[in-house]
């Protein structure tokens, strides 16, 4: 659990960790989507491989995942994509567990993991596995240096935690509120008492759920998070094209720049974490 | 604690924001289900009794037993409370979430079958009720909706995908990972994450428990072959769970819808038939068998029963199926649709679609069905008058009325 | 034989082509009816039973009993194969044409209840089946018309008059005066000339045999006060018969329809609540209390529910009020729908609407009808779904929900 | 039972009974088609009085008693269409017995009876009054010296038959066939059975149900009628309104004249019957 790509981008202060449905609305705009986020300073990026039914998401992030799939996106295609990123930060891929389950001709997580370790994929995130199910894909993620990310939910506490924390690696996704993705125009009291539970813990926690503002982000990492991810407020941004204030890509970012000079502003407004 | 799997089946495949509430289901289902605590299984047994009418009977179908030469016998759920076996589970279901100081019940529905068993439960027993239902069921089935809505049910229409189940459950999943606090997720057959499958498949086994003592009691004997429809496999499972260590063929009878082929390109299978054809996959919290693409992404199910059309079933049935205790079979849905006549006019009996599946297999297997069979009449037929109205005027059902009178609609 | 009148009421003014097939049903009911010849009544009994679903519960109404702070039973009669307690007379009609060497059916029908139950019982014992239905009422329930055709029986509508039930009676008769020789006239209340009134009133009476070993074993005693609408009667006189001999208080709930003011000029009564408001007077084969002008013309009676729309009673009824054992009392079409939404709501259970009128009253008049009350749910409101959308529409009903999304129908 | 002017009707041979709906469509026209039916050869008019609820009739006789309500008629204006009448043959009253029964301020039969006596009626048909619920009707009708005409049916037989014929008085209704009155154009089978059946009754004997033609009226008498009674044939003909072929006077005269022509020349046919 220790040198891994992810592991490094959250050593240099508070991660931006941007979220896009790949294929949306077809590999070539991911790709150039991709590389805005990176340079308007994304730490890792978590790039979802779309599931038919994506029971965790919200209504922006599912109707993503329907442009993806009409747009053609399977999991080789997407594997391809990644391949061809070079981006210099970190991939995560976040999906479903039916997709890693079925991939391949073996039985299990294993052809999944392996490829995606081939093409430069660093973790995964899937939001259908809890760790009661999730000894196959961490195994095989072990095997291939992967990092298996869980989300810790507001409602996980004492036996639950410990048992997921024991088996992450990469970062904890601290998801900030019940319920789905979904931008947010307000930060939820949730986030400061989940984080406080995991004090004990050293591994990195990145707040996600319902992050779009800037000064969300801020509040978040004054709280003591250690990176914010956002996807909706982004889609949201790939959803509506290019318009008069720019193209997607522009607007990505600058949105992501943003976010970024929140969380470290966030970050300079507390004491900094001792990091291993 | 109990089992979460069947076999290499069922578990536990749900976001953690709703882990802890499953965990506490479980415990619930525990102390409340498999040990009465509080009297629980006693409450729940006279509920079901004064006011969902059990038991209900076994009855000897006159005709059919003279057409087929063999004894038949229906199990009658049609007769219970909302009209179809689906009380028995939502009823169960809804107390539990009483006993557990739950507030709100939410809860998918396909046929409307389940909807509207959860919304009288829920009247019945004073709790809000939420109910999501696919925006194409909601066409199909609009007098169960009105139903809900009368029985005081929120009636929220899902507008992704195909809408119909397998969305509605989604999108009850997202509900539920919300306010997961106070609300209960009351799913509608032997699907979802454990305890679900296992939970209600005993609130269901009244049916078989009930069912078997008759049998004996009216033929001195076992019967030799137990037929139901399964879309997720609730009444399946209920009317097969005391038959499962007894000498009694069991056939599960699936939506072949109108061609077991597949269209992967467009994403569809025109059935339901996940046991016949489907393959290993996790959807809606658990492992299971699956219509799905060979990447893994799930297809959209076709059946001419909107409470049949579902891509995945429940896991204690593949379970069984893989063991070889439970034959899987299928029918289209012209069998059904003519089936749905027949049992009107040969027995004054007026199935539901899903039913009608199990008799359009007697039809056509009877001969190796045994000398006593007993098939499972999950619901009946008033919600689908007009789906049947329109799907028979589209073809050449052999047997059926003269529909004329009825173009246009009810 | 048994006696043809009722006090000064019954009797049979029918056409004399009738009398002999009168006089073989009054044979008929002596021999396998009264003294159950060739086990007729055990059959019956048994079919009622495998067949219709029978004993249905007597169920402790939690929340009506907590609104009226008083023990509120409902005798679950909508739990009925069919839907309502008309099966209990159909099946034994039936199944007694059936012992007569009878081989085609004929009945009238009014909200489409009596005419499906009496399809199904056709159906299930192989007889043919024709139904003479009101134009005007086949609109109003257009979902039973479907069944009845489903279960194979003809649908005849009736053109004459208004259209409605006492059209749909004439009708029959006029057919059962050309067939009668090889057809039994299924006619679907206690009216009618002798022997209907007492037949019927025989089959329906295990409502409250039943209902009276229920109260008897659930509360250790009888019943203050039993409510049941009242059409013609039957279910009225099926849940009061077995209390007759007790001190249990015995309400026939009549529609008062719009108001229980009479337009004599043009010859209709805003209501049917010919116990409450009627005169004595012959109609349909009885003497009996009628909705009638000062010449003796039938006027056209009206109620919201098809089944209580009738301008006549059973001859038993009417003059069980006369001897004060039964008090007549109605409530109006607003009343009813209020309570149809309030017991779908507070109960989980969707009546029909004629028996939402017994409960209309309940919410009247609770305050007098003692400790212990029994409403009879003759029957559910699925058949309704349609006219409850368009009269709720039309009125400011407290507590409904909102309809919007079903303007223009289901 | 002997010199009634019913009686007498029947004494020149085979008569001749015509039906029509009192107030159909008025009641000035009911007057001018009732003389022409007496013109046209008339031994009785049965007139009807309008019934709610015809049970007995086919939809002829339906909808004429519906266009006689529509048009006003009640009791008390049928006692006044008859006292104007004066047509020197027998009026039978035909109706239901809830007309009966409600009329006048006294419960029971007799105040209707006394009226109809007062207005010149001889008799009365009434077809949903079996011969078990007579018994009050029949002691008004000896009371005022009216006749009660009974209907026998194809099924009518032993027990019943006799029941019946010890209480008829004026003639027998033969129902020629089950079912409802309306016009057929075929004599039924049944009618001669039925007409044997009474052959030891000295009460004259009139065939109903059915007859349109000459030819029917022929046959039947023949077949042993002492008269044949036409209803729906002739409301046909009021239905219809004037035409080409003549007002509807005319034409029901000239029914009238076919239909009496027919009954005279079936009994020329048979050996006449004895009369007393
Ligand atoms: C009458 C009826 N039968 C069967 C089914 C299928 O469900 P299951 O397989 O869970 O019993 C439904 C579902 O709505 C139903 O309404
Ligand atoms: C449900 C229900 N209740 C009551 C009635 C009224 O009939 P009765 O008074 O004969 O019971 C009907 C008639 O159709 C009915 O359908």
């Amino acid at each position: 659990m220790s040198g891994s790509r992810i592991d490094e981008a959250f050593a240099d202060g508070p991660a931006f960790i941007p979220y896009l449905a790949a294929g949306d609305p077809n590999i070539e705009s991911t790709k150039e989507y991709v590389r805005a986020l990176v340079r308007g300073g994304a730490d890792i990026v978590e790039l979802g491989l779309p599931f038919s039914e994506p029971i965790a998401e919200g209504s922006t992030i599912q109707n993503a995942i329907v442009r993806s799939l009409e747009g053609g996106m399977t999991p080789d295609a997407y594997f391809d994509l990644v391949e061809d990123l070079d981006i210099g930060v970190p991939v995560v891929c976040m999906t479903y567990y039916n997709l890693i389950y079925r991939y391949g001709e073996e039985e299990g997580p294993e052809p999944f993991v392996r490829r995606a370790a081939k093409v430069g994929i660093d973790g995964f995130v899937v939001p259908d596995l809890p760790a009661e199910e999730a000894d196959p894909l961490r195994e095989a993620c072990d095997e291939y240096g992967l990092d298996l990310i869980f989300i810790v939910a507001p409602t996980t506490r004492g036996e639950r935690l410990r048992r997921i924390m024991d088996r992450v690696s990469g970062y904890v996704y601290v998801q900030a509120r019940l319920g789905t993705t979904g931008a947010r125009t307000d930060v939820s009291d949730q986030t400061d008492t989940s984080l406080g539970r995991l004090d004990e813990w050293d591994v990195p926690k990145a707040v996600g759920f319902g992050i779009s503002e800037r000064e969300h982000a801020e509040r978040i990492v004054t709280g003591g998070a250690d990176g914010i991810i956002v996807g909706s407020a982004l889609v949201d941004i790939v959803a509506e094209g290019d318009t008069d204030d720019g193209t997607v890509a522009e607007r990505l970012e600058r949105k992501a720049r943003e976010l970024k000079e929140g969380a470290l502003a966030g970050g300079e407004s507390r004491p900094q974490p001792e990091r291993p | 604690m109990s089992q979460s799997k069947f076999g290499r089946y069922g578990g536990q495949y749900v976001p953690e924001a709703l882990m802890p509430a499953i965990e506490e289901l479980e415990d619930a289902y525990q102390r409340y289900v498999l040990e009465n605590e509080e009297g629980f299984v006693d409450d729940f047994r006279a509920r079901l009794r004064d006011f969902g009418g059990r038991p209900t009977p076994l009855q000897h179908a006159e005709a059919l037993s003279a057409r087929y030469d063999r004894e038949v016998y229906l199990k009658r759920e049609d007769l219970l409370h909302g009209g179809a076996h689906k009380l028995n589970n939502a009823l169960g279901q809804a107390l539990l979430a009483k006993y557990m100081g739950k507030e709100r019940i939410i809860a998918e529905t396909g046929a409307g079958q389940h909807g509207t068993a959860t919304a009288m439960a829920c009247a019945h027993l004073g709790l809000d009720c939420e109910i999501y239902m696919g925006e194409r069921d909601i066409n199909r089935q609009r007098p169960n909706v009105f139903r809900m809505r009368l029985n005081g049910a929120e009636v929220n229409p899902v507008t992704t995908g195909r809408g119909t189940l397998k969305e509605a459950i989604s999108e009850t999943m997202r509900d539920w990972a919300t306010s997961v606090e106070d609300t209960h997720y009351v799913i509608g057959s032997v699907v979802g994450p454990h305890p679900f499958p296992r939970m209600v498949r005993d609130f269901q086994a009244v049916i078989s428990e009930e069912a078997r003592d008759q049998v004996i009691e009216k033929t001195g004997g076992l019967p030799d072959s137990v037929l139901a429809c399964a879309g997720g496999g609730s009444n399946t499972m209920g009317a097969f769970h005391e038959f499962t260590g007894d000498d009694t063929d069991l056939y599960a009878v699936e939506a072949g819808g109108s061609s077991l082929e597949v269209d992967e390109e467009g994403g569809v299978a025109p059935n339901s038939a996940s046991l016949s054809t489907g393959s290993e996959g996790v959807l809606h919290g658990a492992r299971t068998k699956l219509l799905q693409d060979s990447d893994g992404q799930i297809m959209e199910s076709h059946s001419v029963s909107s409470g049949l059309d579902y891509a995945g079933v429940g896991p204690e049935l593949a379970h069984l199926v893989d063991e070889g205790r439970v034959t899987p079979v299928n029918v289209d849905d012209d069998g059904a649709l003519e089936s749905f006549h027949r049992l009107s006019q040969l027995e004054g009996i007026i199935p539901a679609l899903e039913t009608a599946h199990a008799f359009a297999f007697l039809e056509e297997e009877y001969e190796d069905l045994g000398e006593i069979v007993i098939v499972n009449v999950s619901g009946r037929g008033d919600k689908d008058l007009e789906s049947v109205i329109e799907e028979t005027a589209e073809r050449d059902i052999e047997g059926a009325p003269d529909m004329d009178v009825f173009q246009g609609g009810l």
